[in-house]
């Protein structure tokens, strides 16, 4: 048996501006997790999607198994054995979680012994067994539109388990799952390395590589760099091999005084029975307030609701004293409100858009001449300011946004937010998917304007990132607030207490 | 008892979410009471046939709209096959035969040879649009020029008439007569075949499957391994058989055909599929409300033809029934928030 | 002006404009055109054909018109969409001084029902056709030649329903109202049941009557259909619904196809007219020829419409 | 000489681009050069009026479009835009005016009222499909009925024609002869004048980066607070104000009108859009792509009656044209794999 089952070797990929894979290679050894890591932008994903056959390389080599292969499809990809959690959820919203699960693969039967059909029963009775044995208790004939974010992702990582595959490609599975869901899908991994799988694992997560890895390969600018053993390694060491440089913290010194409340939510319910209810909270001037909580805690929907994409039956909010009546983000954002969505690519970008307008979108009026014309000199120096800020790896601003990698799509409209200069920030899951030297790129970002007297209010399922930036933790469960905790005091433990207060 | 007040809540449920239906029941209950005829066996076989027709070249677009695209060329395609139907199906001894070198041919051997010329054409139209990339709107807006230049010069633009005997009477056969009722128009049986095969296409078969799949999220079914090019080809292959199966119908219901038979037939489809409440943002859509979005939109044809409406005023009744018709059917999708 | 590589030969450029390709009678007229041109060609003299189709657009026909005088031709035959608009275009061509010959559909002037002034006035445009309001009369003489007059119940009324064309076409309107027209000059009191439009098509056509038919029943005397493809649509329709033309019900359409003709024949329809496209188009030949050569030509040319009833066949 | 090098290569990559440009451009200089008069002064002056005309309506759709809507009533907008201009201004004196009561009315005035009812119109689609979210297929195809059997009542089915001698005389000037060059035709200059508006609304204001930012991603476009509905309403104004200002040019240069005028042009609009590079899977499309799209279809009606294509080929040709030029067109667009 060889010691690799599957190795690509000096893949060369470029797009248009772009030389996205220079040379990189990976190695993957059967019952092994090698995780995959650098920069946003390093070309993981198109490693990936080159071995998956979504992406046709331009040179390099296959093997699979021992033998050179070629990829031509993701067909081909899924009839060797590869199965892959892509980065950007693929859900077919009208569908039930049984059929997304089974696309392409529904279990036939025959009949009348010769007409082939799918068989439903078999399918959902299937289902049912994965999603138990991925601990989530859904009704396999629920459509996946229902669900969350969160638990759709859950519902791709199923699905790919499902394969019964000799590699699974994981390509950042937990960017939006909590600690819970976290931990469900550590121990399938270890089920997987047991039946002898070879697992690529891609997170920005550095806690969650060093425990779960066996092997890291570090990428950087699409070249390969090194491939260590993790149990030789350190948090430091693999950053530094990352970035390129030294990073010495994760989070940066908050000078931020919280001042007199600004914003106040009373009795805030949804129009939704099963969605957020009774909530009451204030936010002050120059305050960092995270919002945790378990997956299906309505944190999202709260703040959507806040913000006018969803509508609510009672409740008021008011800004600086004064009442708002707030029933479309564009009330929201006249009034100095922002928010940056949880899902960039249903509610965030502007895909056939170039990276400039997708960061100048939100704030054009303060860009007018004449109170009409749109002055392009002035956006331009907005968006190249942001792009060096948060170090946008684009070829240029006028670069379509859906040719971004993940991580850097997000900074863009991090930057469509900050070009707008709101008074209230609100930022769902700001750092989804972000490599940690630009985090702390936004982390400072945070500091500073919560410095300058702004207001911000950040959901984060990541615990360590909340009680290091918040300076007070408002904690949901099923809905409800269920309590809040000063950033000085929370730990992980109390918020969990907190977290899984059910009625 | 519990039983029974359960199967009733069901059907008031039912109403309630498709008040269309409500209305145009309604309507033609208030017509059928005052106009004389309207509630007769000859209408009601009129508007059987008539729906008939429509739901095959119906069920044939519904593939191409569940994908999120459309197609335009449907109604010329029913128009070429129509043609194509009237000139071998001609008499031999037909005085003014178009083609008088085509011998006389056995009608159902005029159906293959129909049948497959439509499935060419649909697949043709597959190939450009899964193929070179080409938008469905775009790509059946050429072919639907081209199929109708073909069909000009085929037919030279004369009206085609002087069947054999046997197929107008063959399929203009009522089956089944029973006392007073004079049977079931063929047109209705074969509908009612269509309909069967496919509401088993959409809902058992891997074909409905990933057709569905491809409207909710076409690069999901992509990476999924579905064969995204191979099943767009298939849908509108099947679309152009349908198209052909329901021109040569028409040919032989309306006696006779000439190039400009079908003219506008697709967007009536569209019209009766978005009605019955297939999305045209793709991935929804089913057999039995496709059925019914083509019945309201004949059932009103046939009520402001007993009303006696103006004919002005037709075109704005029916205009305004499509709209608020979809209007109110829309809120069902458009997500409460 | 005339070109060609050989001095001898002279070969005449002409742009035919056709209102609308897909129509069967405009096909037989302008393939009656062509091979007329044709049958007419000598060794010193050709003629080169440049058919356009409007597309029923007047806009479409309009630009048609410049480019036909961009390119040069030595003539013009016109079969015009719009009627009413026949104003701009004459200008055009007249300004450019290229002879004129309107074909089939007369150009209405100032006064409306009149015929538009700039055709009289000017010595190189005239108009062959036939009177439209010609086609509708026919078709009412016709059931009035019948012996019951179309009355086949004796109740002194003749219930009718009308199949119209396409409303906006003249010719639709021409018929619809000329064909009653006639029944009630004649002392005919009629009774319209039902009239609709199934816009030419055979189909729509099938579907109206079939749809009269089971309102009306027994009560539709006389079917009047304002073209031949309509006409054939309703003898299916009739024919499903079990009624026997010329006993108990009378058809009527206009163009006398082949196939119609074959039925007036064999009676399985009452009647329908010819509209004499070989006697039209000879004649816009014949014009257009003199006009090329100089010679004066009236302004007006009319040609007869031809009743086909089963009296056409003895 | 660095910098000379480089505009050529620019321009080489141009064509490179855009196949179809190169295409028809050497297509005309054949047809040029074999075909006598098509390098005309008259020729040229008439293929620039007739793009003109087909612009202003193209324009109006493509807004339509980049939000990845359609607009199927754009004909007949432009129909009953025509048949209005065409009654107000009749001659009083004019034997069979159609509304004798009307007084005879500057021609200026009327382009006013024109403007207003097309944008009304338009106002009328956009509410139906912002506000009662009816997909604009649909939406459009109601309305495009609605529209035509109110131009058939207002017109009687009647051809309109008798205008004010000072109202044709206007429109057919030419401006800036130049030696033998009879000067520019004012629809030209219209269009002219629009494609600047056009390309400024586009490129250079808020109206212009919200309509692709909702074709690009409508959600995202919301929560970025733009006001979609809103956007929506203004761009299907506009596109109504656009088909009237072409139904009254229109009407004008046919010198008369009827109900049935436009009939189909929101199909050539569309074909010429996206010959052009507008993308019906929304968010793409710029000004002078449309152009380019629109003259590319009236050069080939063109080139066709030059070379004197039977026109039952000219319905092929025309077709194929479509189909093979949008999908060279689309690679451009299509991913790189
Ligand atoms: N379809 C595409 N078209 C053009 N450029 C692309 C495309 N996909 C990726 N790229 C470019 O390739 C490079 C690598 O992207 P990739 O998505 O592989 O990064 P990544 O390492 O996965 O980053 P992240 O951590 O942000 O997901 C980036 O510069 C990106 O802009
Ligand atoms: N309009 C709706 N209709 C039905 N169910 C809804 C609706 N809106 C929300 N839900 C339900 O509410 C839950 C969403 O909770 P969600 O996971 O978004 O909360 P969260 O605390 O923000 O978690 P996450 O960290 O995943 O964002 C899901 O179970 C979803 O099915
Ligand atoms: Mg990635
Ligand atoms: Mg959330």
């Amino acid at each position: 048996m060889q010691e690799y089952c599957l190795e690509m070797r000096g893949i060369n990929k470029a797009f248009p501006g772009v030389q996205a894979l220079d040379n990189a290679q990976i190695s993957l050894k059967p019952g092994t997790v090698h995780a995959l890591m650098g920069e946003n932008g390093a070309g993981k994903s198109t490693l990936m999607k080159c071995m998956f056959g979504i992406y046709h390389m331009d040179s390099g080599e296959i093997i699979f198994e021992g033998e050179k292969i070629e990829i031509k499809n993701p067909a081909e990809a899924l009839e060797m054995g590869i199965a892959m959690v892509h980065q950007e959820l693929q859900p077919i919203p009208a569908r039930t979680i049984g059929e997304n699960i089974f696309l392409g693969r529904y279990p036939i039967k025959k009949l009348f012994g010769f007409i082939p059909v799918v068989d439903h029963d078999k399918m959902y009775a299937d289902t049912e067994a994965l999603l138990k044995k991925v601990r989530m208790d859904f009704d396999p004939r629920q459509m996946l539109g229902e669900l969350s974010v969160s638990q759709m992702q859950s519902v791709e990582i199923a699905k790919a388990i499902s394969a019964n595959c000799k590699v699974m490609i994981l390509d950042e599975p937990t960017s939006s799952l909590t600690h819970n869901e976290v931990e469900a899908l550590f121990t399938i991994i270890e089920d997987l390395k047991e039946s002898n799988v070879a697992i690529v694992y891609i997170s920005h997560k550095m806690d969650e590589i060093l425990r779960i890895s066996d092997e890291v390969t570090i990428m950087r600018d699409g070249k390969y760099i090194g491939t260590w053993d993790a149990k030789d390694l350190t948090n430091d060491f693999i950053i530094s091999k990352m970035v390129g440089r030294e990073l010495t913290n994760l989070y940066p010194v908050k000078e931020n005084v919280p001042g007199e409340v600004v914003f106040e939510v009373e009795n805030f319910t949804s129009i939704n029975p099963h969605s957020f209810r009774n909530v009451t909270f204030n936010l002050r001037k120059g305050e960092i307030l995270g919002v945790a909580g378990l997956v299906g805690a309505q944190r999202t929907e709260l703040m959507e609701g806040l913000f006018g994409i969803r509508s609510h039956t009672t409740g008021t909010i008011k800004y600086l004293g004064k009442e708002m009546t707030i029933n479309r983000p564009k009330d929201a954002i006249d009034s100095g409100i922002a928010m940056l969505t949880e899902d960039r690519r249903h509610s965030g970008i502007l895909g056939v858009l170039s990276v400039a307008d997708n960061i100048s979108i939100a704030s054009l009026n303060q860009y007018l001449d004449y109170g009409i014309a749109i002055n392009d000199k002035k956006i331009e120096a907005l968006v190249q300011e942001n792009i060096e800020k948060m170090d946008i790896r684009t070829p240029s601003s006028k670069t379509l946004i859906k040719s971004l990698s993940g991580g850097n799509q997000q900074k863009v409209l991090v930057g469509r937010w900050l070009a707008n200069n709101p008074d209230v920030l609100i930022l769902d899951e700001p750092t989804r998917g972000i490599d940690v030297g630009a985090k702390y790129e936004i982390y400072t970002i945070i500091a500073d304007l919560a410095k300058q007297g702004k207001s911000i209010i950040m959901i984060s399922s990541e615990m360590p990132e909340l009680i290091g930036m918040a300076d007070r933790i408002m904690v949901m469960c099923d809905g409800r607030v269920t309590g809040f905790i000063d950033g000085k005091d929370a730990t992980q433990e109390n918020i969990m207490e907190l977290a899984t207060k059910f009625e | 008892m519990e039983k029974v007040k359960s199967f009733f809540k069901k059907i008031i449920d039912y109403l309630k979410g498709n008040p269309i239906v409500v209305i145009l029941t309604v309507v033609s209950l208030v017509v059928g009471l005052t106009v004389e005829n309207f509630f007769s066996f000859n209408n009601f076989n009129n508007l059987a046939s008539n729906t008939g027709v429509r739901f095959l070249i119906a069920l044939g677009i519904s593939g191409c709209l569940i994908i999120k695209g459309t197609d335009l060329s449907a109604g010329r395609i029913v128009g070429i096959a129509a043609c194509i139907t009237a000139v071998l199906v001609q008499r031999a001894d037909y005085a003014s035969k178009m083609y008088p070198q085509i011998p006389e041919m056995n009608m159902w051997l005029v159906l293959v040879i129909v049948l497959i010329i439509g499935s060419l054409i649909g697949l043709i139209n597959g190939l450009i649009i899964a193929v070179l990339n080409v938008p469905p709107f775009i790509a059946t807006l050429g072919t639907q020029t081209i199929v109708y230049g073909i069909a000009l010069i085929f037919t030279n633009s004369q009206p085609v008439g002087g069947y054999q005997k046997v197929f107008s009477e063959t399929l203009s056969a009522k089956l089944l007569p029973i006392g007073k009722y004079p049977g079931i128009p063929v047109y209705v049986l074969f509908a009612i075949v269509f309909g069967l095969i496919f509401a088993f296409l959409y809902k058992k078969t891997t074909y409905g499957k990933y057709m569905y799949a491809i409207g909710g999220n076409e690069i999901a079914a992509e990476v999924s391994g579905v064969n995204t090019k191979k099943s767009k080809i298939l849908i509108f292959t099947l679309a152009g058989f349908m198209y052909a199966f329901a021109g040569y119908l028409l040919a032989a219901k309306s006696g006779g055909a000439n190039a400009g038979l079908g003219q506008g037939y697709e967007l009536e489809a569209i019209a009766g599929c978005t009605i019955g409440g297939v999305s045209t943002t793709g991935g929804i859509g089913t057999v039995s409300g496709i059925l019914i979005g083509v019945l309201v939109f004949e059932l009103l044809k046939v009520v402001l033809q007993f009303l006696g409406v103006n004919p002005y005023f037709n075109f704005i009744v029916q205009g305004l029934v499509i709209v608020t018709a979809v209007a109110i059917d829309i809120r069902k999708y458009v997500a409460r928030k | 002006k005339p070109g060609g590589d050989d001095p001898a030969v002279k070969t005449y450029k002409v742009g035919v404009a056709i209102y609308r390709y897909n129509d069967n009678f405009m096909t037989l007229y302008r393939e009656e055109i062509a091979s007329y041109f044709k049958s007419l060609e000598t060794d010193t003299v050709k003629y080169d054909l440049s058919f356009v189709d409007g597309k029923d657009s007047m806009d479409e026909q309009s630009n048609q018109i410049d480019t036909f005088i961009a390119q040069g031709m030595d003539v013009i035959i016109l079969n015009l969409v719009q009627t009413s608009s026949a104003e701009v275009l004459i200008d055009k061509i007249v300004a450019a001084d290229i002879p004129l010959v309107l074909i089939n559909r007369e150009p209405l002037g100032d006064a409306g029902d009149e015929s538009y002034e700039g055709i009289l006035n000017n010595p190189n445009v005239c108009y062959v056709g036939a009177d439209a309001r010609q086609s509708g009369t026919y078709q009412g003489e016709i059931v009035l030649a019948l012996e019951n007059k179309g009355d086949i119940n004796g109740d002194g009324v003749v219930n009718y329903i009308m199949i119209m064309g396409d409303v906006e076409n003249v010719d639709a309107q021409y018929r619809t109202e000329y064909s009653i027209k006639a029944l009630v000059d004649a002392g005919v009191e009629v009774n319209c049941l039902y009239q609709d439009t199934a816009i030419w098509d055979q189909t729509k056509g099938q579907e109206l009557v079939a749809n009269a038919l089971a309102q009306f029943g027994d009560q539709i005397e006389v079917v009047f259909c304002n073209n031949d493809g309509m006409a054939l649509g309703a003898a299916q329709a009739l024919r499903d619904a079990g009624r026997t033309v010329g006993v108990d019900v009378y058809l009527l359409g206009v163009d006398a196809l082949d196939e119609c003709q074959e039925m007036v024949k064999e009676g399985t329809m009452t009647g329908t007219v010819l509209n004499d496209h070989i006697g039209q188009s000879h004649t816009a030949v014949d014009v257009a020829i003199k006009l090329l050569n100089g010679e004066p030509v009236d302004n007006y040319y009319w040609v007869d419409y031809v009743k086909v009833d089963i009296n056409y066949f003895n």
